[in-house]
Formats: structure tokens, sequence, C-alpha cells
């Protein structure tokens, strides 16, 4: 038997990798997985959650967490081919368009 | 050591293992394989939890939608490999590495240490919970709404990637 | 009721939309087509709240054609809207200035035309909103509203220096508003532990607990509501925005500015310090009082050495703001009353006196008073209604501005809150330096030899000029001859105001004394 | 039989609609004589209509002459009410009379004078609404309608000093001239409205009955009512022209002439003398004040009089005139003969109206030359006006039996024996030299040699102008005979028709006993001072030319105060004018407004500003960075909680 805590603790630590990738990778796609890292790892505390209290919101909530997640990497994606088109690099050290 | 327990190790082993493959690897395409094979991992995960729809639909939209995106943007954009991960680590990174650590280290102590471990098992209902059935009927009663209103986001979504994508969008800077 | 008039006030506040609509889906072209849709949209509207004056009860003093819907489920934060005597005239004010604007502005403005015409009328919706909400919630968001449009028709179709004068104007306003919000939903608030049982926003409700609120506490919410409407009087010292922003807005922004904006403040203190805060506004009158027939003075002396046309104008503006000011702090009915008409007062001859300096600005290029001189001879048409305006400015009876004055200081003599005679004295002596600055002016601009020859050559006023001066002129006769057809009808609101402030202060005035 | 006050708003609407249609339609009229006519009309019926009111009130009962006329609410607020509605008493009809009466002679008159002005409908506009603000004034019932006719007047004085708005006068401009006659009516008006306010708080009504009939309840000397009637004459001597105010009066004289004779002398500037008359039973009950008002007129007769002595503009002379009879007529209010005032107020309005014209058709005959040293001379060019402006001369200078006579005399007596010696006394120097100047400007005028330029051929004025000289020189010269005193064995007629509007006030003067012996004396030493002056004029200014001259080079000094009129303008211009002008502009303005309020607003402004820039260096606009912060702030949370 697996308790609770043992699925948490794995999703945190799938977290803070995603966390790390995101903090120390250049490559825009790369940092754009390690957020998709993150958000799985935020589903599966939902579906944990839900198993053990035998409720279904945790489930539906995981659905529109994916569906959030479709959209986020499309427009995500086109954004960072509209990016290389521009700048030839999807090097994040290289984008600074919001500085001011 | 029960079946449930070594299954739910090998998977956890594995999705580890693959989720810090993802950061490490200097070709984005390798990154992306072991992205792949976490999400199957975490799919076999959801599955001890008694959530077979949504394993299943994790799969098709992650790995089958999402990722395909991913790799299809990476090879269209032909990029090269990166240099090795050793020579690129400065300061920053590690203080970024040791700053999740203590993130980690922090969750660790709230989930473990301080709230201790109840000794309850899945809840018995939890099995017709995740079924087609049951989460189709509530997706269409009580959450009709917010249901919809994926559509409209997704909708968004779609143009807005159009747009973007769109040869003439030009930044200006 | 019939289903209209149920509607009717969200109707007349909303009517202005028809015009902006309209432009946004035929995306009219040709500028005087619409500067015309924006023209015939807001007689619309003047027409409707000539048709709600109708209908309104004027023996009435509780609020009328109200209409209130629930915005959120547990907060008692309502879309309500409703009017008395006091928000009627003042909206008539603002629909019957609109359509004289946006009519002033036909040859003025000529670079976006539809962007202007747009907001001109989203300032008529704001403006209306404010007079009309009886929640403070609603009241609020028409206040901060009005921000908008005006920001980008100062931004936008200014003069030289627009952009300075634009920030100042809405940094100041907006300081003010957010002590008022502050204050808001504190008594918002304080309804849960009441009652009501709820956060509530509702202006009657609010006026039913306010009483219960510790002392100490009315105190600082009263300051916050006042510096909010003193700071759009705007009474002395917070006036500084005033004169920047009025030199640089185009006309059309500068009638409106003093001719409805500016009544917002004083309308506040009516509807909101007084009622709400009847003990306080005794403990601040003194200050407030003082601060005003300061502004009356300072306003008028400073006036005096203007060199700008507008500038002087918009200094006038707040010397005769200090009179609404006063009759208001002095509670009398006979001081609101006069209050009241001369916030009308001061929105047509002050409205008429800019646009005025509009129509000479737009023929000769300058303001400066010494550049004209010898206007009588060349164009007698404009010298003749300026002469009007000028008289209705400096209180000459028979005209408007008189009515108004002489009620406020009438009643603030006779007035037991100010407990002093000296403040309606050294008020009046204000009438002598009004005389005197605008009668310098009007001398130097009109009177005398036309030293510059730019001035023989100007053309007198166009047929669409003295339509658009004809109806001011006419009112301002009309209340300075016959002022009981406009006092009636804020006559039951005042009434109101003015027992509500003397019931609540008798017990009040024992805790002052214990202060 | 019908009843004549029904028709009391006709009074005032006739010359209203003169003022609507000739300022509206004016400029499209052509004919100066439709336009003179419409103006005539708007001015006469009101006076035929006037008169059979005068004619129902002598056949009625002298206890029924009081009508009170209410046309429609004005003001209605709480407990202030105010009506548009007329008081007809004796007092209000005769000024009603003196006012459409000589108006209208002056109306006609100035169809001639303004044969030709480029302006002259807008003039004739300005005419009947003056007359309409005058109607208003003497009829009114309350003191706030009174204001505003009060106010009217100022108005059309302003507009008509400022007529000829491009010309020059004296050392700056007729519309400086009109300007200051506005502003200095104002600081009087002051005064008026705060006494409206006091009378207002303390009875609760505005009308004059109302006001009267709870003043009277009080005691003699009570000082709220000093303060009222203080603040009333304050507003009096502005609109009347009395010491301190008076500035304005002479400086009236850039309007046309016809204005100064209907506006300057006749009419308007009569008004504080009857606002005292009207209010004569609040006045008695204030000793202080009677003789403040006392003091101020005689004060103000014997300094006008001086002035008038050494100016050389022919109109600037009848100015000064007029200020020191209207001092007058402030002794007879200051000592409580209102009657014997408003006597004075009646010939006076003859007499110097005609002194106006009269001289007005020497200056038209001369083309705009109004320097007495460039006349002289004209008897013989202009003999009807001559004649006539001799008759009111003599009618000023007070020789019987002419007007003027019966109404100065009147006044000396009643100062002589309700006042003091000292008010009888300079009243009687006033006299004679009222007599001097009058008397010079003739012989400078009429008589002696030609100054003016040989290529100006004066002749006489046309008939519409010389007839209501003739008019009024009847009226100048048979004037004061309603009011022959009963020492020369009339009824004093006049008196007795307005005892019943000066009851009150009459019955507060101490009773003094008729001493016919008295009277007789003070007449014959009046009579006697004037013949003196007018021979010593005689003297001077006719047969000794450089006699006066070598006086006015003995006293230069004295002299040239006189010519500058006590150096009154300058002292105001220097205390009080140009410290308020830099107070506003250096102080207030340019120092307090801009660098304190505004710096202050500018500078926090300016330092917010500084701090941002400071912290702005935060936002590098690196992505990362921000996901660094982030990252941090949320360990920084959990920690927190753990903690």
């Amino acid at each position: 038997m697996i308790p609770l805590n043992y699925y948490l603790l794995f999703a945190a630590f799938l977290f803070s990798v995603g966390v790390v990738g995101v903090l120390i990778r250049r490559n825009a796609i790369i940092v754009f997985m390690c957020i998709e890292l993150m958000l799985n790892s935020v589903n599966l505390t939902f579906i944990a959650f839900s198993a053990f209290m035998g409720n279904a919101i945790g489930q539906m909530f995981v659905f529109f967490v994916m569906t959030v997640a479709a959209a986020e990497a499309a427009v995500g994606l086109a954004i960072i081919i509209a990016l290389f088109r521009n700048k030839k690099t999807i090097n994040i050290d290289q984008i600074n368009l919001l500085k001011w | 050591m029960t079946f449930e327990e070594i299954v739910f190790w090998s998977l956890v082993l594995v999705s580890g293992f693959a989720a810090l493959m993802v950061v490490i690897s200097r070709s984005p395409i390798a990154s992306a394989l072991y992205l792949i094979l976490n999400f199957f991992c975490l799919a076999g995960l959801y599955l001890t939890l008694n959530a077979q729809f949504i394993a299943v639909v994790h799969i098709i939209v992650y790995a089958g939608a999402i990722m395909v995106l991913f790799l299809f943007v990476i090879m269209l954009l032909n990029l090269q490999d990166e240099t090795k991960l050793r020579e690129r680590m400065n300061w920053k990174s590690f203080a970024a590495i040791a700053l999740s650590i203590l993130f980690l280290i922090e969750l660790f102590y709230i989930f473990i240490i301080k709230t201790p471990t109840p000794k309850i098992p899945i809840h018995p209902s939890s099995k017709e919970i995740g079924t087609v059935e049951y989460l189709g009927k509530i997706l269409f009663t009580e959450f009709l709404f917010p249901f919809e209103l994926t559509s409209i986001l997704l909708i968004a979504a779609i143009i807005g990637a159009v747009v973007l994508a769109k040869k003439k969008f030009e930044l200006t800077d | 009721m019939t289903f209209i008039d149920q509607y009717i006030l969200s109707i007349l506040t909303f009517s202005p939309i028809i015009g902006v609509i309209i432009l946004f889906l035929f995306r009219v072209k040709n500028s005087i087509s619409s500067k015309t849709i924006g023209l015939i949209s807001s007689i619309i509207t003047f027409a409707i709240s000539i048709y709600i004056y109708s209908k309104f009860d004027l023996t009435q003093n509780a609020f009328q054609f109200v209409q209130a819907n629930q915005l959120f489920i547990d907060l008692d934060i309502k879309y309500a809207v409703g009017i008395d005597g006091l928000s009627l005239i003042l909206i008539l004010l603002t629909t019957f200035l609109t359509p004289i604007t946006i009519l002033s502005a036909f040859k003025s403005i000529e670079k976006r035309v539809n962007e202007f015409i747009v907001m001109m009328l989203m300032l008529e919706v704001g403006m209306i909103g404010v007079f009309v909400s009886t929640d403070l919630f609603l009241f609020y968001i028409f206040w901060e509203a009005i921000l908008i449009p005006m920001y980008f028709i100062i931004g936008i179709w200014g003069g030289q220096n627009r952009i300075y004068a634009t920030i100042k104007f809405f940094i100041f306003t907006m300081a003010g508003s957010l002590l008022m919000l502050v204050a808001i939903l504190w008594m918002g608030n304080y309804a849960v532990a009441q009652s009501i049982g709820k956060f509530s926003t509702d202006y009657l409700v609010l006026l039913e607990i306010a009483k219960s609120i510790p002392e100490n506490v009315q105190l600082y919410l009263f300051l916050a509501f006042t510096i909010s409407f003193a700071i759009k009087v705007p009474l002395f010292p917070l006036h500084t925005w005033l004169p920047d922003a009025h030199v640089e807005a185009p006309t059309a922004g500068s009638v409106i500015l003093a001719g409805v904006l500016l009544k917002m403040g004083t309308y506040g203190l009516v509807r909101f310090s007084l009622p709400l805060f009847p003990m306080a506004t005794i403990y601040f009158t003194p200050l407030f009082a003082t601060l005003a027939v300061f502004g009356i003075i300072y306003g008028a002396l400073v006036s005096l050495v203007q060199t700008d046309l507008k500038k002087l104008v918009a200094y006038s503006s707040v010397s005769h703001l200090g009179f609404v000011v006063l009759g208001i702090f002095a509670a009398t009915e006979e001081s609101i009353q006069g209050s009241i008409l001369q916030m009308v007062n001061h929105g047509l001859s002050t409205g008429a006196l800019f646009l005025l300096v509009g129509m000479i600005y737009e023929r000769r290029h300058t303001r400066e008073i010494s550049d004209f001189g010898g206007l009588a001879k060349s164009i007698p048409i404009f010298s003749t209604f300026f002469m009007i305006v000028t008289l209705s400015s400096i209180g000459l009876p028979g005209l408007n501005g008189f009515v108004g004055e002489f009620l406020i200081l009438v009643g603030s003599f006779n007035s037991s809150n100010l407990n002093s005679n000296w403040f309606t004295i050294f008020a009046t002596s204000g009438v002598i330096l009004s005389a005197v600055y605008m009668l310098w002016m009007f001398q130097r601009v009109i009177f005398g030899k036309i030293k510059n020859e730019a001035n023989s050559k100007i053309s007198d006023l166009s047929k669409r000029e003295v339509a658009v001066l004809v109806p001011i002129i006419i009112f301002i006769i009309w209340i300075g001859v016959y002022p009981t057809t406009f006092l009636s009808i804020s006559s039951n609101s005042t009434k109101k105001v003015v027992a509500y402030f003397e019931k609540n202060n008798q017990s009040q005035t024992m805790f002052l004394e214990n202060k | 039989m019908v009843n004549y006050i029904n028709y009391t708003s006709l009074i005032l609407i006739f010359p209203l609609i003169g003022f609507l249609i000739n300022g509206v339609f004016g400029s499209k009229l052509k004919s100066e004589k439709l336009i003179g006519s419409i103006s005539v009309l708007g001015v006469s019926i009101p006076f035929f209509i006037s008169s059979l009111i005068l004619i129902q009130m002598l056949s009625s009962n002298i206890d029924e002459r009081l009508y009170i006329v209410n046309l429609f609410s004005w003001i209605d607020v709480g407990s202030l009410k105010i009506n548009v509605s007329y008081l007809i008493d004796e007092l209000s009809i005769i000024m009603t009379l003196i006012v459409t009466g000589v108006g209208a002679l002056i109306h006609i008159y100035a169809i001639g004078y303004m044969h030709g002005d480029k302006s002259f409908w807008r003039f004739f506009a300005y005419l009947n609404l003056f007359i309409f603000a005058m109607l208003n004034l003497v009829l009114a019932d309350n003191f706030l309608l009174m204001f505003l006719g009060w106010e009217g007047v100022g108005l059309c004085s302003y507009l008509l000093i400022g007529f000829w708005y491009d010309r020059n006068f004296d050392k700056s401009t007729t519309a400086d001239a009109a300007k200051k006659a506005f502003i200095v009516n104002r600081i009087g008006d002051f005064g008026f409205l705060i006494a409206l306010f006091l009378i207002f708080t303390n009875f609760g009504s505005l009308e004059f009955v109302d006001v009267i009939t709870q003043a009277s309840v009080l005691q003699s000397g009570d000082e709220l009512l000093t303060a009222i009637t203080l603040l009333l004459f304050l507003g009096a001597t502005g609109k009347s022209a009395q010491i301190p105010l008076f500035v304005w009066l002479p400086d009236a004289m850039a309007g046309p002439t016809p204005v100064s004779a209907l506006i300057h002398a006749a009419t308007m500037v009569t008004a504080g003398v009857y606002l005292l008359a009207r209010t004569s039973a609040i006045f008695i009950l204030a000793p202080f004040t009677m003789n403040v008002v006392a003091i101020i007129g005689i004060t103000t007769a014997i300094f006008a009089g001086t002035i008038g002595l050494v100016q050389n503009d022919i109109k600037k002379v009848l100015a000064y005139s007029t200020i020191s009879q209207l001092g007058y007529m402030f002794l007879a209010c200051g000592v409580g003969a209102f009657s014997a005032a408003i006597f004075h107020l009646m010939t006076h309005a003859f007499f110097k109206a005609l002194l106006f014209l009269a001289a007005g058709s020497v200056i038209h005959a001369l083309h705009h030359e109004q320097d007495i040293y460039k006349m002289g001379g004209l008897k013989k060019y202009l003999p009807i006006t001559f004649f006539t402006f001799l008759i009111a001369a003599l009618a000023i200078s007070g020789i019987p039996p002419l007007s003027g006579f019966f109404s100065k005399d009147e006044i000396l007596y009643k100062a002589f024996s309700f006042g003091s010696f000292w008010y009888w006394f300079f009243g009687f120097i006033g006299a004679g030299l009222t007599t001097l100047y009058m008397m010079r400007l003739v012989y400078l005028t009429f008589y002696g040699n030609e100054n003016f330029d040989d290529s100006i051929k004066p002749h006489e004025s046309p008939k519409v102008m010389t007839i209501p000289l003739i008019v009024l020189a009847i009226l100048s010269a048979i004037g004061g005979l309603i009011g022959i005193p009963h020492a020369l064995g009339g009824t004093n007629y006049f008196e007795e028709f307005l005892e019943p509007v000066f009851k009150t006030s009459n019955s507060q003067l101490p009773f003094v006993f008729e001493n016919i012996t008295t009277e007789y004396l003070l007449m014959a030493l009046s009579v006697a001072i004037s013949i003196c002056a007018i021979w010593y004029a005689r003297n001077l200014f006719l047969q000794n030319l450089k006699k006066s001259e070598l006086i006015k080079n003995k006293f230069s000094s004295a002299h040239n105060i006189l010519v500058n009129k006590y150096f009154v303008d300058e002292f105001y211009e220097k205390i009080f004018i140009n410290p308020i002008k830099k107070l506003s502009d250096s102080f207030l303005w340019k120092w307090f407004d801009i660098k304190i309020i505004d710096g202050l607003i500018n500078n926090s402004a300016k330092f917010i500003q500084y701090l941002s820039s400071v912290l702005v260096k935060v936002q590098t606009g690196v992505t990362e960075n921000y996901v660094q912060i982030f990252v941090l702030g949320v360990t920084l949370i959990l920690l927190k909680i753990i903690l």
C-alpha cells in the first residue's frame, strides 16, 4: 500500500527538476518542456488526491489542465517559431524584449 | 514488497531518471524523447491510482499530440546541439540548483515530517470515479459550462498560433 | 409605471452609446457627418432628459425612477440608479451642455474626428452615470470612468504642453478618488456588522448606518470623501491642476470640464459629505469655509493678473466655486439652494466664456489679452455675447449669477453652522473683485482702439456659433429673471439634506463640546 | 372709473420693449427717426401712465395712497421670499415722474445730439434699458428688486460711459472711465449687500414695509440699525458719488452729453438719496449714522465745490457741481429733512439736466470742444442755449424765484434748525462757491472774447435739441413753486404731499418752533452771498481776467492741488490698486501658486520619478531573471509556512 505522501513527494521532485531545467537551460524549447514537466507534476498531485479522497473534481481539473497545456503548447511554439524567424536564435539569454 | 509497490517504485525510478535526463541531455531531441518516456511512466502511475481515463487521455494528448508538436518544431528549426552542460555552468546555475534543492527539502518537510503519514488506503469509490462513464456524466452536467469554455480557449489558441506563426509577422525591437 | 419609465435612467445614461455604435459600425469617414451623428445622438439624450424632467414629481423628496439590480450574490453591491432634484438639475445641465460643446467643435477639431466624438459621448455617459448612481460602488466606477475620456480629450486634442497637463490632471484626481475608495470600502465593510449583515455600498443603507460609526472614524471618513471632492471642485489649495488642464484642453474639453466635471465635486459634497457625516461636517466647517473664502479671494486676485484669457477664466472658476463650497458648508436651505443653482450658473457662464475664448482663438490663434483690443468694432456680435456672459459671470442682478451668489451669501450670513458673519463678509468682497478682473479683461479685449491690424480683419460669429451661444444666453437670462423654474427642481432634496443635517447635529454638538 | 394702478406693469414694460426692439433689431433699422421715436415712446408712455396714477392718487384719500402691485415671485427659497412687486406711493411716483419726464426730454434731445453716430441704435437701446432699470430701482417694494435696479443702472452707466469705447478721455480711455465707474460702484454695493444680509437675518424679510415696521419697534441708536444704515449709506456714497467714492463721477463725463445729463446728473446719481429717503424710518433711529451722513454730505459739497472752481472742462465743472449738490441732499437727509432732500433732488434734476444739455449744445456747436478757455462770446451765436443755460445757472445759484432757491433754502434752513450752526455755515459757504463756479462758466463760455478756432462757425442747435432745453428751462424756473415755504406765504405743498411717506421719520425729529425771523434772515443771507458771488465772478472772469491769473499764480500750490482734485485718484492708485496688483502678480500667482503649491506637487512627482529611476534597474528585461526571482519568492514563502 502506497501512502498519499509518496505520490506528493514524487510530484514535488518532478516539479523541482522542472524548476532546475527552467532556470539553467538556455534553449527555449527545453525550457518549455520543463514547464510541461512541472504541469504534469501538478497533475499527478491532483490525481493522487482525487484517488485518496474519492472525489472526481481532481480528475476534472487535470482534464482542464491538459486543455490549457495543449493551447499553451500551440501558442508557445508558435511564438518560438516567430522569435526564431526574427532573431535567428531561441537562446533566451539573447531575448530581452521585456526590457523597457 | 507487494506487486503494487514494485510497480510504483519502478515507475518512479524510471520516470525520475527520465525527468533528470530532460534537463541534462544536450540535444533537444533527446530531451523530448526522455520527456515522452516520463509521460508514459506518469500514465502508469495514474493507472495505479485508478484513473484509467485520464491515463489514456494523458498519453493521447501529451505523448501523442503535444510532444509530436515539440519534435516537429525542433526539427523544423534544425537546432544545433548545445555546448556541454558542465561548460556552461556558472554560479547562477549552481544557485538555481541549490534553490531547487532547498525547495524540494521544504516540500519534503511539509509532506513527510510536518504532516505525519496517514495510513489510509486509496478510497474504495475511486475505482468507479476513474471510469469514462462517471467522468463523462459529470463533465456534461456539473462541468458543462467550463467544458464549453474550453472550446473558446482552444479556438483562441488555434487562431493565435496561426497568426503568430504566419510569415509576415515581425517583432519590432 | 410603464416599462420605459422603469428603465428610463439606464436608457438615459447609456443613450449616447448609440452614437458610438453608429460611428463604429459604419466607419464614418466624413468628418462633418460624424460630428453630426455625435450631435444628434447627444440631442437625443437631451430629449430623454427633458422627458424625465416632465415625468419627475417635484413634490417628492425621495429617489425617483429607481432601478436596482444586485451585482453580487453575497455582497450588497448594486447597479442602482435613481434621481432626486439635485441629480436631475445637474443631469439637465450635462445633457444640455454636451450637444453645445459638440456643435462648438465642428470647426476646431479636425484630426481624429471619430475618436473625438466617441470620447465626448463616453464622457457624457460617465457624467450622467455619476449623477444617477445611488450605489457608491457604481458611483465610484462612473467617477473614475470619466477620467479616461477626459484624459484623451486633453492629451490628444490639447495644446502645446498637453501631456504635462493631462498627467497632472489625472494624478490629482486619481489621488483624491483613491481616498474616497478607501472610505467607501471601510463603510461597506462596516455594514457587515450592522443589521444589513453584509458588505454594502447602497447609499440609503450607508446613510442609515453612518450614524453609528465611531465619531473619530467619521472624521477620517469625512476627510477622505471631502478631500476627494475638494480636488475635483477644486478647492484652494488643491486647484493647481485646473489652470493647466484648462489652458491645454481643447475648447470642448474646457467647457465640459468647467461645466460639469467640477460640479461632480460639489455634487459629492451635498450628496455624500454632508448627509453621511453631519458631525464631522460641523467639526471641519471652519477649515473648509476658510479655504472656500480664501479661494474666492485668492482666485479673484490671481485672475486679475493673468495674461492668458483661458487661464483667467480658469482661475475665476476657483473663485466662483469657492462660493459654492461656502454655501454648502453653511448648510442652510438658502445657501445650499444657492450653491446648487450656482453650479448650474457656473456651468453656463463659464462654459460660455470658454466657448467664446475658443471662438476668438480659432480666429487669431492667440489667447494673450494684450494681443487683442478694439474687438467691439470689428466683431460686434461676438462682443455682445461676450458682454452678456461677462456680466453674468460677475453676478449682475437680472442674470443668473446674481441669484445664486445672493442666495449663497444670504444663506451663509444666516448660518448657524458657520457661526460667524466674517466668512460671508469676506466672500462678498469677491463680488467686487470679480467685477474688477472681469471688466478689466473685457475692456482690454473688447474696447479701445484696434492696435493690432490682425484684429480688424477677423470675421464675426457664424450662424453655427450663434446657435451655440444663444441657448446658453437664454438660460442665463431665464435663471436671472425667473429662477423658480430651477430652484423648484432641487428644492425638496435640499430641504431633505438640511433637515437631515439639522436632525443629526444636535446630538453631535454634544460630542463636539466634549471634544 | 379706471384704476390706473393696474397699469403699473406697463410703466416697466414699455422701456423694456423699447430696449429689446432697438437692441435686437436696431442694427437693421436704418432710420434714425424710427429708432428715436421707438425709444422716446418707451419713456413717454410710462410718463403719461404715471401722471395718470398721480392724478388718481391726488384725488384719493391720504391714507389710501400706498399701493403694492405684485407681478410674480422672483426667488422663493426657504424663508427668503422675494417678489417682483412694485410699491407705489407719493415718493416713488414723484421719482417715476422725474425719471420718465426728464428722461423723455433727454431722449428727444439725444435724437439731435447723436445724429449721425454709427451706433445710434445702440445708444437708444442702452438709454431705454437705463430707464427700465431706474424705474425698477424707484418702484421696487423690496430691497432686492431695488438692488436689481441699482446694479442695472450701474450697468447702463458703464455701457454709456464707455459708449465711444475707442476714444481717449483725459489721460486714459473712455473704457477706463467706464470700468472705474462700475468698480467704484461695486464697492458701494458691497456695503449694500451686507446691509441686505443683516436686514434679512434680523428681520426675516426684505420688503420695505415689513422691515420698516419691524425696525421702528427698536430703540433709537440700536447697534444693529446703526450697522445697517452705515452699510446702506456706503452703498449710497458709491451710487451718489460722495466721499470717499466720488472719484468715478468726473470720469463718467467721458460718455455722451445726454448720458451725463440723464444718468450722471438727473436720475441715477440721486439713487443714493432716494435709498435714504425710502428707508428714512430706519435712518432716523440711528443718530450716529445721521451725523455721518450729514458730515459726509456737507464735506463733499464743499470739497467738490472747490475742485469745480478750477476745472477747465465744461462738463467736469458740471460734474463736480453735481457731486456738490448731492452733498446738499445728503446734508438734508442727515438732519432728517428727507422731503427737502427729495425736493432738491427734483429741482436739481431739472436745472442740472438743463445745464448739461445746454453744455452739450455748446459742445455740439463747437465740434466737441470742451475747454471753457477755448470758448467765449457764444451768446450771440447760441441765443436759446445761452438763455436756458443762464436760467439754470441762476436756479442752481439760488436766485429767487427760480426753483433752486426754494429747495436749497429749505435744506439750509432745516440744517440750521435740526442740525447745527456749522452745517448751515458750510452749506452757506458752499452756496457761494456754487454761484461762483457756475457764473465762471457762464462768463467764460458766453461772454468775452471768442477764443475758439476761426474755422468753426457756431450755430444754434436744431429744434429737436432746443425744445427740450426750453421745457427744462421752464421747469427750472417754476419748478420750485410747488414748495414755497410757509414763511413766504406758501403752503409748502410738496412737503405736505410727501408727509405720509416720512411720517415715521418726521415724528422722531426734535420739535422746532418755526421762527420766521430766522428763516427770513437765512434766506436773505444766502441770496446775498449768491449775488456777491455773481458780482465777483463777473469781476474776475469777464472784466478782469488777468486778475484771476494773478490769483492763480499767487496761490499756485493750492491751485495745483485743486486742479489735481486733491490727488485722490493718485492716492487710491498708490494705496489700493498698485499694491493689490503687485500682491496678486508677484506674490500670489508667480510665487505662491506656481512656486509653492505647484512646486510642492511637481517636486514630489520628481522625487517619485527619481526613486523609480533607481528601482527600474531591477527590471532587466531578461525573462530568466524574473523566473529566478519568482522561484526565490516561492521558496521563501514556503519557508515562512514551515517556520
